[in-house]
């Protein structure tokens, strides 16, 4: 795909304040679960900068699940078929899926996306993941369904309104118990992919975590996504990542 | 694409007007798979320093209305690197390349334009002297027209190649700084740079960006750009390449009647790549339906009624 | 209203802190039938100079991204009829009055002074020095350190007021001129101002304003307000009360953390006349909520982390 | 009225890029036809400045023609049912209605607001004005059947899609002829006013113009919307105005 201005082919609305565009690209997507787009709408001037997405589904099609959080995307989350994007990706470095370990895969909030993505190719690969889910309550569990018919789904809420009651790194330390062979691969909240990481270096697994941070280009051209790294300097998050080797960012201290 | 886009603007003849602002198109080979980039009128690459600097405690970037901030701290990849590794690609690629360079003294700013005198390939030089002078105090070169021209006039006495100097918003008096550069030998002057600004995270209760300030660019200081383009152009005689916050034709059109002979789309690249090829196509098509060449547009908001 | 949002600023103690900046809310009285004018912090009127003035050539405003900008040209009734006729009603309405001033020279500045130290009613005077002085070849007063505390402490010497001066973001640099002010008995320094900007019709190929160029207001300059009275907080010791593109509690925060003892809200008065009151009624349940007091807030962001 | 936070409660699409905003006023809005409204919606940062519209019905509810020229108009035009809007107003000077003179009522495109308000209100007096209606095409004619309800209604557009083909001033000519104890109220195009009030001044018939220029404050506060008066000076459109005497502005002369 590259780069496209193309329009919205259909809009669903997973969850409360949530929504999955989908769009047409003029050339399949080859992406890699983790890689991403930026996206624009033909908002005017306000807010000036594209913003980030993980790729849900590539082929034809390309979606992405927009969780309303500000301006931009309030402004994506509102869309409607047939309107107008500007989209460009897939952009990064995706997971680097291990051919033997246990797949295990550990999504908070809207980290579910790339996952999702994942856990389909692996599937389509006769490989069956463990898909952890957390999130606050039930209404913040986008795409849970689509999960289920292609994992073994193990779902936490802080509110204990559906799932087991408290947060994801629970049923991990488990989970990882029963499969210690495994590979953890995460997207979600700073807070919870730093826990999630503490829990791999301890249980000795290796762990591969989905960053954000604020982005100008995506492109690895306006050096605006630094991240410093533990032995000093600096990471890009569009270019070195957003998959990172847990240890890189957390350092192997965690 | 015609000759109604052709721009001659002194030594430099450009195949369109529209070039892609510093900082804000990496070193222009990021966008090969992308864009077209030997279409674009130039390529203006990131700032370049005789170092490497990797620039800026994080956050870099925060967004405003209609605009954004940056502190990204001119991180760039150094003299050495740029001229070995990225200028073969550029020339591959058939890219006009402008060099941007910056300095914090005038002989690292006469240093670095010597070493490109050598190189193949450069359409012209850039100096971006809105940078902190660590021989005056830090008091930045752009703020006054004796610093400007200092810097200027000892770049000039060592450069071949087309000159231009990039003017501050900062500027105490912008027509001042203008003619200083002028008189220094300038062939082009570009404006405007950044003007700096900052956002208070109201959550940590401190600065939104790691270096406290940063440098305000997007369609919010359009009105500022234009107005000070619009006040060079009555103080100077070289021509001007105005920026700041051009996203649309009317941007573009706003920038060439107040005075710009060319124009440099910055922040709005990152929404859209493209946009700079969009933006000639646009201009083209308007000049062929009045029958006009650009260059015809440059100014024409200063004639009397 | 409890005592959260009580605002002391030198000798001058307000309500709340939300006064509605000169030029976009009148003189107060128009407004009476629409908003509870009593309840606002203060209203700075309409700037008023000795002879009234019928301001510039129209149109007078454009729209910006995020912005506008003006050319009024100061129209105003001028002291009499503002004192004979105005001052009556806003003494009956009880609103806490801060009479903004301009002129063109230091002379006509200590007149207008003078005359209003007779007048009852008035809680502050505020100097609009971004006019051109016309015995300094029309340089504004507000661009260096010196011109502003000549005229500022012409003024001190006749005004028993609590004294504000008004600087422009256009000064050259802007905390030589807070420290100029400040030296020369100012009480409190109100800031910014608008910066000049241009619009160009491209239909016409003119620029949109009578004026040509005009002052830029609203939520576009915010981020340059946010600056300078960031930096000016660490340059004066005298409260600051910031404004420059207030149309939120969250900019209101901004301006707070970053050391705006008290803010002034302007262009958002257009779209919603009663916007400070609602503004300070969320401030207050924004203070409740935290169990903390206004002032609380005033220069945190230069706390160190 | 004066001042409210209120939403939208009806909206209608009387024609192409023309949006008819209704919305409930706290308290009845005592207006005269002619009258405006300065309204904003919830649409953040740009545009900052509200924008001016001329009362279509006074009451419990209010309403406003929009017509979709520039951003603001174009964001109006697009908002729903119960959409937020910020509304003040009444403001202004309306038409002052003659007594006895024959009501004669020209309006041009989205000058019909004010005039459909005038030709109700003049129909539950009893008097059945005389409504010239001119237009582009037969697309640019919101309203017309609301006006032949209470009006006589005479239509004019300059590509003969519907009604006399050319300018409203051709059939202006003929009423004035029948009717030359006649009052003109105007509202449309500044070209559209000229040329009524030149064709007033010929037959010797009083005419009153609503005027237009861009506004921030809408109070008579600003000084922005000023017109420079023929005797030297200037005229404030929101408070003068909008509707004037036609000599005070465009001089006996014409
Ligand atoms: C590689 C990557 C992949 C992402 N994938 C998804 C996704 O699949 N679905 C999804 O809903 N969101 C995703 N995000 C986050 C999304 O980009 C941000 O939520 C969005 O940019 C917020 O913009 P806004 O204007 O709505 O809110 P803003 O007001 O701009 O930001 C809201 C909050 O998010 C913070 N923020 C701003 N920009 C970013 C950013 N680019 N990344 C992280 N935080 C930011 C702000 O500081 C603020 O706290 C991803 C981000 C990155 C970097
Ligand atoms: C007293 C009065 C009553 C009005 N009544 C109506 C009405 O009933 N229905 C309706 O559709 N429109 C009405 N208008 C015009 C309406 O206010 C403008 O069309 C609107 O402000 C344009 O804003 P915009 O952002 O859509 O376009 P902008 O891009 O802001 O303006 C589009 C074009 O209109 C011009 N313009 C901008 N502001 C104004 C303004 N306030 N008045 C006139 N021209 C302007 C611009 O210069 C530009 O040429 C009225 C105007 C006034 C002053
Ligand atoms: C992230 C970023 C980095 C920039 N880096 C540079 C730079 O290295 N050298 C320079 O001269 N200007 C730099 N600029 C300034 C732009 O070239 C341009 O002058 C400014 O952004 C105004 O144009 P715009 O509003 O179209 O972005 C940078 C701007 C941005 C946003
Ligand atoms: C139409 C208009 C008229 C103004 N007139 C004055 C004035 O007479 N005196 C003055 O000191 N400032 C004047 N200002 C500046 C404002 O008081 C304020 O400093 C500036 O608009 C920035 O605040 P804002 O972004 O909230 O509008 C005026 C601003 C506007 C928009
Ligand atoms: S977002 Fe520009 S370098 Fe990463
Ligand atoms: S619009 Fe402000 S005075 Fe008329």
């Amino acid at each position: 795909m590259k780069y496209l201005r193309t329009r919205i082919s259909e809009v669903l609305y997973p969850a409360p304040d949530h929504a999955l565009l989908r769009f047409s690209a003029d050339q399949p997507i080859p992406a890699i679960p983790g890689e991403f787009v930026m996206i624009r709408g033909d908002w005017g001037v306000h807010p000036v900068l594209p913003r980030a997405f993980s790729l849900v589904e590539s082929g034809d099609i390309g979606s992405v699940l927009v969780k309303a959080v500000g301006p931009g995307t309030d402004l994506l989350a509102g869309m409607q078929e047939d309107d107008e994007l500007v989209v460009f990706g897939p952009l990064g470095q995706g997971y680097e899926v291990h051919a033997e370990r246990t797949p295990v895969l550990v999504a908070g909030g809207v980290g579910v996306a790339p996952l999702l993505f994942l856990a389909r190719q692996l599937a389509e690969q006769g490989r069956k993941a463990i898909f952890l889910y957390g999130a606050r309550t039930e209404n913040d569990l986008p795409l849970s369904e689509d999960i289920a018919e292609v994992a073994e789904l193990i779902i936490t809420t802080e509110n204990g309104s559906v799932g087991e009651k408290g947060l994801i790194t629970q049923p991990l330390v488990r989970v990882l118990e029963e499969h210690p062979y495994a590979q953890i691969y995460t997207c979600g909240p700073e807070g919870m992919l730093e826990a999630v990481a503490k829990v791999a270096a301890a249980a000795d697994v290796p762990c591969q975590v989905a960053l954000e941070a604020p982005m100008a280009c995506g492109m690895g051209t306006c050096k605006g996504c630094a991240v410093p790294r533990p032995d000093g300097g600096y990471k890009y998050v569009c270019y070195d990542g957003p998959v990172f080797e847990a240890q890189d960012i957390y350092g192997t201290a965690s | 694409m015609s000759d109604r886009l052709r721009t001659t603007l002194g030594p430099l003849s450009l195949e369109n007007p529209f070039i892609n602002a510093s900082g804000t198109f990496g070193y222009g080979v990021e966008y090969a798979g992308f864009v077209d980039v030997a279409r674009l009128g130039g390529v203006s690459v990131k700032g370049i320093s005789l170092e490497p600097r990797p620039g800026n405690m994080p956050p870099r970037t925060a967004e405003t209305s209609a605009g954004m901030l940056n502190s990204i701290g001119l991180a760039n990849i150094g003299i050495d690197a740029f001229v070995n590794e990225t200028m073969p690609q550029l020339r591959d690629l058939g890219v006009t390349v402008i060099v941007n360079t910056f300095a914090t003294s005038v002989e690292d700013f006469v240093e670095l334009a010597t070493r490109f005198e050598q190189v193949e390939g450069i359409a012209a030089l850039e100096l971006n002297i809105s940078c902190p002078n660590v021989h005056a105090g830090g008091m930045h070169f752009g703020v006054s027209g004796e610093a400007a021209a200092e810097v200027t006039g000892a770049v000039r006495a060592v450069t071949s190649l087309p000159l231009m100097v990039k003017l501050s918003p900062e500027a105490g008096d912008i027509c001042d700084v203008a003619r200083g550069v002028e008189s220094a030998g300038a062939d082009i002057i570009t404006m405007i740079n950044t003007i700096r600004g900052m956002v208070i995270d109201v959550d940590r209760q401190r600065p939104m960006l790691g270096q406290k300030m940063g440098g305000m660019s997007g369609p919010a200081i359009k009105p500022l750009g234009v107005r000070m383009v619009y006040e060079v152009f009555q103080a100077v005689d070289i021509p001007i390449i105005g920026m700041g916050g051009i996203s649309c034709l009317r941007d573009v059109l706003e920038y060439m009647l107040a005075g710009s002979a060319a124009v440099q789309v910055g922040t709005a690249n990152y929404a859209e790549p493209g946009i700079s090829l969009r933006l000639s196509d646009e201009l083209e098509a308007y000049c062929a339906e009045r029958d006009i060449s650009a260059a015809d547009l440059v100014g024409k908001a200063h004639q009397a009624d």
